[in-house]
C-alpha cells in the first residue's frame, strides 16, 4: 500500500458528481503531479483527499491509516499540508503571522523553519510585517507555499503553486520542491505549468472530466504524443 | 351564561412595560371583585382579556384592539395606556365598532377635544390641569426659578407646556427646558444643560422608572440639583426606595384626594402582592370599576346603551363607593338606586368625560412620601 | 480661582460623565466587536446578552446579600459578577451550539446571522422578562461615591465641586485593562492569532489545523464575559432595567463601527467619541463663560450650539462625518 | 419553484382565513392591511439589499417622511399660523436660498485654499440670518392653541395624493443621503443610514411648527368612508342586509377595511410590477453584478455610483409610499412610535426571512412577519396558560409565569423566527 | 494609443510604481513582464481608472484620461481583466457575459418598464454573442452554472471571455494564462492574434509564461521594483542580462534525473 492512496473517489458539491472513481497515489519522497484541462476536477480531487468534500464512494488511506472519515483539521495533525488554489493566504494577517499560522499545530520552535522559508522567498522577509492582502499576486502565492511548508508535513499538497509567479521564482520553487521531496516528504501537486512539473515528477496523473485518463511516470507522460498535444500545449 | 369580557388594552411590552404591570393587576382586581360579588347583572361573571397596546406602535395597538373587540368580543375596554395608542385605537376601533373605552392613563390634553361619539372616557385628568396646580404650588413655596425637563412624548410635552405657561403667568421663571428620551443610556448632556441654566428646583415631567429617574440620578450624582418637583408620572414608592433621603425636600403632585379611597386601595392591593399607590394603579382600578358599574346601572352590556351611564355612576348624587365596596355599589344599582363612585382617585368626571383631577401634594421627608395638602 | 471654578464645572458636568459613559459604551462595544470581527456578523442579541448576564449577577447579589456576604465598601455585585459571567457564557455557548452553528456550517451570509441574532434577541428578551420582570432593579450597595460633590467643593475651597462615583472609576479601569488584554491576546498569543486567521478565512484556518469550533467557543466566551461585565457595571452605575438594553445597543453599535469593525482599540475610541459628542456638542456654556468672564457678568442666553433635543442627531452627524473621512472606521476595520 | 411560491401564498391565505374564522374577519382584514403595507416596505428594502447589496438601516426615517407627507398634504391648513408667520417663514426660506446661492458662487469665485473658510463663514452667517426670521416665526406658530394645533397644518388635499408624494419626498431625502453616504461599504453604510434616519426622526419630533412634534397629529382625513357615516347611510345598510349582515357596526368596519385592502393591494400590485420588471430585465442583472463585485462591474462599464444612487432612491421612495399609507391607515402621525426595532429591523427580518433578492419572497416575508408580530401576543398568552395549566393555580411558579405571559410575545416571536430560519435558511423563497 | 507619463503610486510608505513612462502603440500586442511585485498590476489599475496615480498623467489617444473612472474608460473602448478573477459569483456564466455590453437599452429603467419589446430584441442579440464566447472558451456545458462554482481556471477564462463581448479598442489582460490549461492557452493566443489582426484591437498583457509572451508580443516592456527596466523586442529583452537576473533566471536547472 502506498503512503497516500486515494482510491475510487467519487463525489461533488451537493448536486452532480464531479469526480468519478478517481485514483491518486503518492509515495514518500516522491513527487506526483496531477494535470488536466480546466474543470477536469483536479482541485476537487485534492479537496477530496484533504477531506473538504464529502465522498460518496472511495477511500483515502494515509500512512497506513484509513482517514476517509477524518475532518481536515485532523488530517493536518496526521501530517498533511495543503495549499489551495484560491484564497490561500490570510489577507489581514501579516506575512509573518501567515507563516506562524502555518505552524499552528507545531509546539516546537518554528524560527528555523521560518528562516528557511525566508531564504527561499527573500521578498517575504522584506515584507514580513505587511498584511498579506497588500501583496502582489505572485507574492501571495509565495506566502501560501511558505505557509504550507511551515507545517513540516509528511505529505505536501499544492494546488497550482506556480500560477502567477515569475519564471525565476518558479524555478526556485520547483528546485525547492525537489529538495523537500528528497528529505522524504511526499508531494502531490496540481499544475498547469505541466511540462516543467512533469519534468520533476515521479508520477503523473492526467485527469479528464473527473476520471483518470493516463497514469504513468512523468517522463513517460511527457513523451506521450497524445498527452502533449491535448494537455501540455504541443 | 357567557361571562362578560373586559379588554385590558395596556402597553405590556415596550417602554411602559414596567408601569403597566401593577396597573393591569389593579384593573383586573376590580374585575375580579365584581365577578366574585355574584350580583353583577344577575350573577354574571366577568373576565379580563389582555391585549398589548405596546405604547408606541399604533398599528399593533389597533390590531390588538381589533382582536379584543371583534374576536374576543369584549364589551368594554380599559385602556389604552399611552395617549398615542389611545388616539389610534379610538379612531380605528372604538368609534367604528361603538365600544366604550376608558383610559386610566392617557393624559394628553388633546384627548379632551377629540371626536369620540361619547364612547371614550378617562379616569386620569388632562395634563392641562396639573400644570396649573404645579404652578400654584411653586409660587406658594416662594420658588422663583426652576429648570424643567420632560419625557419626550405627548404626555411630557403637554404637561411641560402647561407647567411653563402656568408658572410664568404667575411670575416664576423657567430657566431652561430640555426634553429627555426615555430608555436612553445616559442623561449627562441634558443635566449639564439644565445645570448651566441653573434654577432652585428641577421639575421632572417624566416617568419614575424611565428617563425621569435617569435625570434625577444624573442630577444628584453631579450635584446639579438637590430638590425636584415631581408630577404624577414620577410619584411612586419605587423612586423613594431607590434614592432614599437624597430626595428629601422634593415636591410631588399626583391625582388624588383626601378621600380614604387611595389608602383603601393600597391596602387591597397589598393583600394581592402589588402596590396600590403606584402611578395609574388607582386610575386603572377605577376604569374597570366604572365600566362594570355603568353596565350594571344600564342593565346591559351593550356599549351604545351603557355609555350614557358612565358619568351617572361616577358623579354625585348617590351613595359614595370606595375601592373594595363594588359589591355594595352593584347592589344599590341593581335595586335602582344611585351611586357616586369615588374609587381610588376620588373620581369626578367632568366634560367631556374625563377626571376633574383633584391633586395631592406630597413632599419627601426622610426618604418617604408624605402628603401635605390637596388641591 | 474663577478659572478653577470653570474647570471644575466642565469636569463635573462634561468630562467625568462623558468618560464614564464612554467607558460603558466601550465595554459593550468590545463584546460586539469581537463577534463582529471574528464571527463576522452583527450580533443584535448582544444587548440582551448583557441584560442576561446582569440578571444572573443580580440574582446572585441578592443571594449574597441575603447571606450577609459582602465586600463593602465595594458593591456586592462585584463578588457576584463571576456568576453573571458564567451565566452569560452559558447562554452564549448554548445559542451558538443550537442556533448559530447550523448557519455556520451552511456558510450563510452574514446578514442571515444578523437576522437570526434578532431571533435570539427576542427569545432572550422574553426569558429575561419572565424571570426577573420588566421592572427596574436597584442592586447597588456599598459606597456610591469616591468623591462627592460637596466634599470636593469643600476640599478644593471653590464654588464648584467634582463628583466621582466608585462605579465610574471601576468601569474606566476595567475597560482599560480589558482592552489591553484583548489587544495582547489577539495580537500576540497563538489562539488570538488563530482567531484573526479564522475571521479572515475559515477554510484556510481549517487547513492550518485550527479547530474552528474552538475558535468560536473562545470568541463567544470572551464576548459573553464582556457582556456580563459591561451590563453589571452599567447597572451598578445607572440602573438595571431590561428595556434599556435594547436602547443601549444603538450607541454601542455606533461605537463599534465608528472605531472599525473587529478592532478592540477602535471600539474603545468609538465609545468615547460617541459619549463625548453626545455630552459636549449640546453643552450650554453659560455658567462656564460666566466664570471666565468679568465678575458679575453672565451671558444672556444659554450659549448652546444646539438644544439637547438634537443630541443624538448631532452625535450621528459626527459619526457620519468621521465615516466619510475614514470609510472603514477610525482604526481600519473589516469590511464584511 | 413557482409551485412552491403558489403553495406558500396559498398557505398564507389560508392562515389569514383561519384568523378570520377563528378570531374574526375584522382582525383578519386588519392584519391583511398591515401585511400589505409591510410588503411594500419589504419590497423597498429588497430593492436596495436584494438587488444591489446596499445595507440601508434607515428605513424608519423614510417611512416617517412618508407619514409626514401624509400630514402635510391632507390636514387642513391652519390659517392663523400662516397669517402670523407666513411672511417670516417666506423670508427665512429666501435667506436659505440666498445662503446656498452665496455659497455656490463664493466657492467658484475664491481660490481653492480659501474655499473651506469662506464656506464655513457663509454657513455661519446664513445660520444667523435664517434664524433671525425663522425662530420668531416658529415661536408664533407654536403659540397658537398648542394643545390642539400649534403648527402650520397641511394643504387640505385628498390624502391619496400623499402616497406618491410621500414616495417623492422620501426619494429626495434618499438622493441627498445617497450622495453623501453611498461610498461606504456594508456595515459602515448601515450605521450612517441608521444615524441619518435618527436625524430625520429628531427633526420631525422637535420641529413642532411643521409636524406638531411629539404632540402628534391625529385625525388625518381618510380616503375611505367613515364607519359612523356608513351605518347611517341608506345604501350601505341596504347592501349589508342584502349580504346577510346583522351587526351594522361590524359590517361597516369590515367594509372600511376592505376598501383599504383594495387600495393597498393596488399599490402593492403596481410597485410589484415595476419591481419585477426591473429585476427581470438587464437592469436587474446589472444590479446583481454590481452587488457581486463592484470593481469588476465598474471595469465592465457600469457606473456603480450612479446605479447605487438610483436603486437607493427607488427603495427609499417605496418605503416613503408605504410610510404614507401607514399614516393614512393609522389616521395619525406619532413621531415617538418611529423606533428602529419596529420600522427597521422588523422590515429587515421580513426581507431576509422571505428571501432576499426575490420580490415574491420579500412580499411573503412581509405577510408572515406582520402576522407573527400581531398574533404572537394572543399565542403567547395562550401558551403560558397552557404551560401553567398542570401547575396548581396558586403556586408561586404558576403565578410568576402567568404574570410574565405578556412577555411570551417576545419569546414566541423569537422562537418562530428561529424555527423558520432554520427550516429555510436562505429565506422562504430564495433568490433562485 | 496609451501614453503613461511619469506615473507614481504610493501605498502608505510603499512605492508600488515609481515614475514610469511608456507608450503602447496602436495595433500592437505589448507584453508587460517583470518579477512579482514589480508594480505591473498596479499600473494596470491606474490606467484603467481604479485608482488615481499619486502623480503623473495618462493619455488615451491624446486625451488626458487620468481622472476618469473605470466605467468611463470602458465606454472609451478600454477593457481589462483582473489577475485574481473577479467573477459575478451569483450570476450564471452566460449572465456574466451578458452583463458586459454597455449600450443595452434594458439597463435603462425607462426602457425596461415602458419599452420592453426593444429590450427583448436586444437581449436576443446579446445572448447570441455570449453563446459564441462560451463556445470559444470550451465551456458551453457550464453556460447556466453559477460563476461562483467554476474551477479556478474556468474563472480566468470567463474573465477573458468578458472582454470578447464588446468591440474594444484596447484590452489589458492581467495574467489571463495563469491557471489556464496550456493547450487552451494556445487557442487563446491565436484568437488574440486574430482580434489584433482582423479587428485592430490593441492588447497589453501581463504574463509570466515566456512562451506565450514570445509567441505574441512585440514589443515587450519590463518592469522591476516599480520602475521601467527596459523595453524592446522579445529577443532583445530575453537576452538582457538584467532581465535574466531579475526575472527569467537561468532556467531548467531543476531538471531531475530520474532515479530508476
Ligand atoms: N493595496 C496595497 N497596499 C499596499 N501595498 C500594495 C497594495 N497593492 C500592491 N501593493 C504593493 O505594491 C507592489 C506592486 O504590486 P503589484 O500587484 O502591482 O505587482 P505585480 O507586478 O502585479 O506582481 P505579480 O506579478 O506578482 O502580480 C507590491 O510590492 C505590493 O506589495
Ligand atoms: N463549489 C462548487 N460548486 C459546484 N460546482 C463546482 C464547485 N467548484 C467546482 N465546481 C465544478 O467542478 C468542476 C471541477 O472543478 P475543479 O475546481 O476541480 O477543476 P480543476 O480541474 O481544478 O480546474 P482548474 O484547472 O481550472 O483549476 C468544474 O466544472 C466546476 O464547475
Ligand atoms: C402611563 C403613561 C405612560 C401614559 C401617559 N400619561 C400618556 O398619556 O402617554
Ligand atoms: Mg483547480
Ligand atoms: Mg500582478
Amino acid at each position: 500500500m502506498s503512503f497516500l492512496s486515494a482510491t475510487g473517489m467519487t463525489g461533488g458539491y451537493g448536486g452532480v458528481d464531479i469526480i468519478h472513481g478517481c485514483d491518486i497515489t503518492v509515495e514518500r519522497g516522491e513527487i506526483a503531479v496531477v494535470v488536466g484541462p480546466n474543470g477536469a476536477g483536479k482541485s476537487t480531487a485534492m479537496k477530496a483527499v484533504f477531506g473538504m468534500l464529502a465522498l460518496r464512494a472511495g477511500s483515502v488511506v494515509f500512512d497506513g491509516r484509513d482517514i476517509t472519515r477524518l475532518a481536515p483539521q485532523q488530517r493536518v495533525r496526521q501530517g498533511m499540508g495543503f495549499v489551495p488554489q484560491n484564497r490561500n493566504v490570510f489577507v489581514s494577517l501579516t506575512v509573518e503571522e501567515n507563516l506562524e499560522m502555518g505552524a499552528f499545530i507545531r509546539d516546537d520552535d518554528i524560527s528555523a523553519t521560518k528562516e528557511q522559508v525566508f531564504e527561499l522567498f527573500p521578498v517575504l522577509a522584506e515584507k514580513r510585517n505587511q498584511p498579506a492582502g497588500e501583496l502582489s499576486g505572485g507574492q501571495r502565492q509565495q506566502v501560501a507555499v511558505g505557509r504550507a511548508l511551515m507545517t513540516q508535513p509528511k505529505l505536501l499538497m499544492l494546488d497550482e503553486p506556480t500560477a502567477g509567479v515569475s519564471p525565476v521564482v518558479m524555478d526556485d520553487l520547483f528546485d525547492r520542491i525537489v529538495e523537500i521531496a528528497r528529505t522524504g516528504i511526499a508531494i502531490l501537486m496540481v499544475e498547469q505549468n505541466a511540462r516543467q512539473a512533469l519534468e520533476i515528477a515521479d508520477h503523473g496523473f492526467v485527469l479528464v472530466q473527473g476520471r483518470n485518463r493516463f497514469t504513468d511516470t512523468g517522463e513517460a507522460l511527457l513523451a506521450n504524443e497524445e498527452v502533449r498535444r491535448s494537455f501540455l500545449g504541443g | 351564561q357567557e361571562p362578560v369580557k373586559i379588554g385590558m388594552l395596556q402597553g405590556f411590552t415596550g417602554p411602559t412595560e414596567s408601569l403597566v404591570k401593577p396597573m393591569a393587576l389593579g384593573g383586573e382586581m376590580a374585575i375580579k371583585e365584581v365577578s366574585d360579588s355574584g350580583v353583577f347583572l344577575g350573577g354574571r361573571t366577568v373576565v379580563p382579556v389582555r391585549g398589548d397596546s405596546t405604547c408606541i406602535d399604533a398599528a399593533a395597538a389597533t390590531a390588538a384592539a381589533d382582536r379584543l373587540v371583534t374576536s374576543e368580543g369584549v364589551q368594554g375596554i380599559n385602556g389604552a395606556t399611552c395617549s398615542g395608542a389611545t388616539t389610534a385605537v379610538l379612531n380605528n376601533v372604538v368609534r367604528p365598532n361603538g365600544i366604550v373605552m376608558i383610559s386610566p392613563s392617557a393624559t394628553s390634553p388633546a384627548l379632551s377635544t377629540i371626536e369620540d361619539d361619547g364612547y371614550f372616557f378617562r379616569t386620569a385628568p388632562s395634563d392641562a390641569r396639573q400644570g396649573q396646580i404645579i404652578g400654584e404650588i411653586l409660587v406658594a413655596k416662594g420658588i422663583k426659578t426652576a429648570a424643567l425637563t420632560y419625557t419626550n412624548n405627548d404626555y411630557g410635552k403637554g404637561l411641560a407646556d402647561s407647567i411653563q405657561a402656568a408658572y410664568e403667568a404667575k411670575g416664576g421663571k423657567i430657566t431652561a427646558v430640555a426634553a429627555h428620551e426615555d430608555g436612553k443610556a445616559d442623561y449627562s448632556a441634558e443635566v449639564a444643560t439644565l445645570a448651566s441654566a441653573g434654577g432652585e428646583v428641577l421639575i421632572v415631567a417624566g416617568y419614575l422608572d424611565q428617563g425621569g429617574k435617569g435625570m434625577i440620578q444624573a442630577a444628584l450624582d453631579t450635584g446639579a440639583f438637590e430638590r425636584f418637583v415631581l408630577p404624577d408620572g414620577m410619584v411612586g414608592e419605587a423612586l423613594t426606595d431607590h434614592f432614599g433621603k437624597a430626595l428629601d425636600g422634593s415636591i410631588g403632585t399626583n391625582p388624588g384626594t383626601d378621600s380614604p379611597g387611595a389608602s383603601m386601595l393600597a391596602k387591597l392591593a397589598g393583600g394581592k402582592g402589588f402596590k396600590g399607590d403606584d402611578p395609574y394603579v388607582p386610575e386603572c382600578y377605577d376604569a374597570s370599576a366604572l365600566l362594570l358599574l355603568a353596565m350594571q346601572s344600564a342593565g346591559s352590556t351593550d356599549s351604545a346603551v351603557y355609555k350614557d351611564h358612565v358619568v351617572k355612576v361616577a358623579n354625585a348624587p348617590g351613595e359614595k363607593i370606595y375601592p373594595g365596596e363594588l359589591k355594595k355599589g352593584l347592589e344599590i344599582l341593581a335595586k335602582g338606586g344611585d351611586i357616586d363612585y369615588v374609587g381610588g382617585t376620588a373620581l369626578e368626571l367632568i366634560e367631556p368625560g374625563e377626571s376633574a383631577g383633584s391633586f395631592r401634594e406630597t413632599v419627601v421627608e426622610n426618604g418617604k412620601w408624605k402628603t401635605v395638602a390637596y388641591h | 480661582m474663577e478659572f478653577a471654578n470653570a474647570f471644575a464645572l466642565l469636569a463635573n458636568f462634561v468630562i467625568v460623565p462623558a468618560i464614564a459613559y464612554g467607558a460603558q459604551l466601550a465595554l459593550g462595544a468590545l463584546g460586539v466587536t469581537i463577534i463582529f470581527g471574528i464571527l463576522r456578523f452583527a450580533n443584535f442579541a448582544h444587548g440582551e446578552l448583557m441584560s442576561f448576564g446582569t440578571m444572573v449577577a443580580i440574582l446572585a447579589t441578592w443571594f449574597l446579600q441575603a447571606q450577609g456576604i459582602g465586600i463593602a465598601p465595594l458593591p456586592t455585585a462585584l463578588l457576584a459578577l463571576p456568576v453573571g459571567v458564567l451565566g452569560a457564557v452559558a447562554v452564549a455557548v448554548l445559542t451558538d451550539r443550537y442556533v448559530f452553528r447550523f448557519y455556520r456550517r451552511r456558510r450563510a451570509n452574514p446578514i442571515v446571522f444578523a437576522i437570526v441574532s434578532v431571533g435570539v434577541m427576542f427569545v432572550l428578551a422574553g426569558v429575561i422578562r419572565i424571570v426577573i420582570g420588566p421592572d427596574d432593579q436597584s442592586f447597588a450597595d456599598g459606597a456610591r461615591f469616591l468623591v462627592t460633590y460637596r466634599d470636593s467643593k469643600a476640599a478644593m475651597g471653590i464654588d464648584q465641586g467634582i463628583a466621582v462615583k466608585q462605579t465610574q472609576v471601576i468601569t474606566v479601569m476595567v475597560t482599560l485593562v480589558v482592552v489591553a488584554l484583548l489587544f495582547w491576546f489577539l495580537r500576540r498569543t497563538r489562539w488570538g492569532k488563530a482567531m484573526r486567521a479564522y475571521s479572515d478565512d475559515e477554510d484556510l484556518a481549517l487547513l492550518s489545523g485550527i479547530d474552528p469550533e474552538r475558535v468560536v467557543l473562545i470568541a463567544w466566551t470572551i464576548a459573553a464575559a464582556l457582556a456580563a461585565i459591561a451590563g453589571t457595571l452599567y447597572g451598578l452605575d445607572k440602573t438595571y432595567k431590561p428595556f434599556i438594553f435594547l436602547q443601549i445597543l444603538l450607541p454601542i453599535f455606533a461605537a463599534t463601527i465608528l472605531g472599525g469593525i473587529g478592532q478592540p482599540v477602535g471600539a474603545v475610541l468609538g465609545g468615547f467619541i460617541v459619549a463625548f459628542s453626545e455630552v459636549t456638542v449640546t453643552y450650554a456654556f453659560k455658567r462656564f463663560l460666566a466664570y471666565l468672564g468679568p465678575e458679575g457678568w453672565a451671558p444672556d442666553g444659554l450659549v448652546q450650539l444646539l438644544s439637547t433635543d438634537y443630541k443624538f442627531a448631532v452625535s450621528f452627524v459626527i459619526l457620519v462625518a468621521v465615516l466619510l473621512v475614514r470609510p472603514t472606521g477610525i482604526i481600519r476595520g473589516k469590511v464584511i | 419553484m413557482t409551485r412552491k411560491v403558489a403553495l406558500y401564498y396559498g398557505l398564507m391565505g389560508l392562515v389569514l382565513a383561519g384568523v378570520g374564522v377563528f378570531q374574526s374577519w375584522n382582525v383578519a382584514f386588519g392584519i391583511a392591511n398591515l401585511c400589505l403595507i409591510s410588503a411594500v416596505m419589504a419590497l423597498g428594502v429588497n430593492m436596495q439589499w436584494g438587488y444591489a447589496g446596499l445595507f440601508n438601516v434607515g428605513i424608519m426615517g423614510f417611512t416617517a417622511l412618508g407619514g409626514l407627507t401624509a400630514v402635510l398634504v391632507s390636514m387642513p391648513p391652519v390659517q392663523e399660523a400662516w397669517a402670523v408667520a407666513g411672511g417670516d417663514l417666506f423670508l427665512s426660506f429666501l435667506s436659505l436660498v440666498a445662503t446656498v446661492v452665496a455659497i455656490v458662487f463664493a466657492r467658484r469665485a475664491v481660490p481653492p485654499i480659501a474655499r473651506l473658510p469662506v464656506t464655513v463663514l457663509l454657513i455661519v452667517a446664513g445660520y444667523f440670518l435664517i434664524n433671525r426670521f425663522f425662530v420668531p416665526a416658529t415661536e408664533r406658530i407654536e403659540a397658537i392653541d398648542p394643545a390642539l394645533s400649534g403648527y402650520l397644518g397641511g394643504l387640505g388635499l385628498p390624502v391619496l395624493i400623499a402616497w406618491p408624494l410621500g414616495g417623492l419626498v422620501a426619494a429626495g431625502a434618499g438622493w441627498l443621503i445617497g450622495k453623501i453616504a453611498l461610498g461606504l461599504r456594508a456595515d459602515y453604510l448601515a450605521i450612517a443610514t441608521l444615524g441619518i434616519s435618527e436625524i430625520i426622526i429628531a427633526v420631525i419630533k422637535y420641529e413642532e411648527w411643521l409636524s406638531r412634534g411629539v404632540k402628534n397629529v391625529t385625525g388625518i382625513p381618510r380616503p375611505v368612508p367613515y364607519e359612523v357615516d356608513l351605518v347611517e347611510a341608506g345604501w350601505f345598510v341596504d347592501l349589508a342586509t342584502r349580504l346577510g349582515a346583522t351587526d351594522m357596526a361590524e359590517a361597516a368596519s369590515l367594509f372600511v377595511k376592505a376598501c383599504y385592502l383594495v387600495l393597498f393591494a393596488a399599490v402593492l400590485a403596481v410597485v410589484m410590477w415595476f419591481a419585477e420588471r426591473a429585476l427581470r430585465s438587464p437592469w436587474g442583472r446589472m444590479m446583481r453584478a454590481i452587488r457581486d463585485n463592484r470593481d469588476a462591474a465598474a471595469a465592465m462599464g457600469k457606473n456603480v455610483k450612479a446605479r447605487h444612487l438610483q436603486v437607493f432612491v427607488l427603495g427609499c421612495a417605496t418605503c416613503g409610499i408605504a410610510g404614507a399609507m401607514l399614516a393614512t391607515l393609522d389616521g395619525q402621525l406619532t413621531p415617538t412610535s418611529y423606533i428602529p426595532l419596529r420600522f427597521t429591523f422588523l422590515i429587515w427580518v421580513m426581507v431576509i426571512l422571505g428571501g432576499s433578492g426575490n420580490n415574491w419572497g420579500a412580499v411573503l416575508g412581509g405577510f408572515v412577519i406582520w402576522l407573527l408580530w400581531v398574533e404572537a401576543e394572543p399565542l403567547g398568552n395562550w401558551f403560558m396558560t397552557a404551560v401553567t395549566a398542570p401547575l396548581p393555580g396558586d403556586s408561586f411558579l404558576a403565578q410568576h409565569l402567568l404574570a410574565g405571559a405578556a412577555y411570551t410575545r417576545y419569546l414566541l416571536m423569537g422562537a418562530i423566527l428561529l424555527l423558520v430560519m432554520r427550516f429555510a435558511p436562505k429565506g422562504l423563497i430564495p433568490e433562485r | 494609443m496609451i501614453k503613461v507619463e511619469d506615473v507614481t503610486k504610493n501605498f502608505g510608505g510603499i512605492r508600488a510604481v515609481d515614475g514610469v513612462s511608456l507608450e503602447i502603440q496602436k495595433g500592437s500586442i505589448t507584453g508587460l513582464i517583470g518579477p512579482n511585485g514589480a508594480g505591473k498590476t498596479t499600473l494596470f489599475n491606474i490606467v484603467a481608472g481604479h485608482f488615481p496615480p499619486s502623480s503623473g498623467r495618462i493619455y488615451l489617444d491624446g486625451e488626458d484620461v487620468t481622472e476618469l473612472q473605470p466605467h468611463e474608460l470602458f465606454h472609451k473602448g478600454l477593457l481589462r481583466t483582473f489577475q485574481i478573477a473577479h467573477e459575478f459569483s451569483s450570476l450564471t456564466v452566460l449572465e456574466n457575459l451578458m452583463v458586459v455590453p454597455g449600450d443595452q437599452p434594458g439597463e435603462d429603467l425607462r426602457h425596461a418598464w415602458f419599452n420592453y419589446r426593444r429590450v427583448v430584441a436586444n437581449e436576443e442579440r446579446v445572448r447570441e454573442r455570449a453563446r459564441e464566447v462560451v463556445e470559444f472558451l470550451e465551456i458551453p456545458h457550464l453556460e447556466n452554472e453559477l460563476a461562483g462554482n467554476l474551477s479556478g481556471g474556468q474563472k480566468k477564462l470567463l474573465e477573458l471571455g468578458r472582454t470578447m463581448m464588446v468591440d474594444a479598442k484596447i484590452v489589458f489582460l492581467d495574467e489571463v494564462g495563469a491557471g489556464v490549461n496550456r493547450t487552451l492557452l494556445q487557442t487563446i493566443a491565436r484568437s488574440i492574434q486574430r482580434l489584433n489582426r482582423e479587428r485592430g484591437y490593441t492588447f497589453c498583457l501581463i504574463e509570466h509564461d515566456m512562451d506565450f509572451i514570445a509567441r505574441l508580443c512585440d514589443p515587450v516592456i519590463v518592469m522591476a521594483e516599480g520602475r521601467l527596466l527596459t523595453q524592446g523586442s522579445v529577443q532583445d529583452v530575453m537576452n538582457d542580462e538584467r532581465v535574466i537576473e531579475a526575472y527569467l533566471g537561468t532556467g531548467r536547472k531543476h531538471k531531475r534525473v530520474s532515479e530508476s
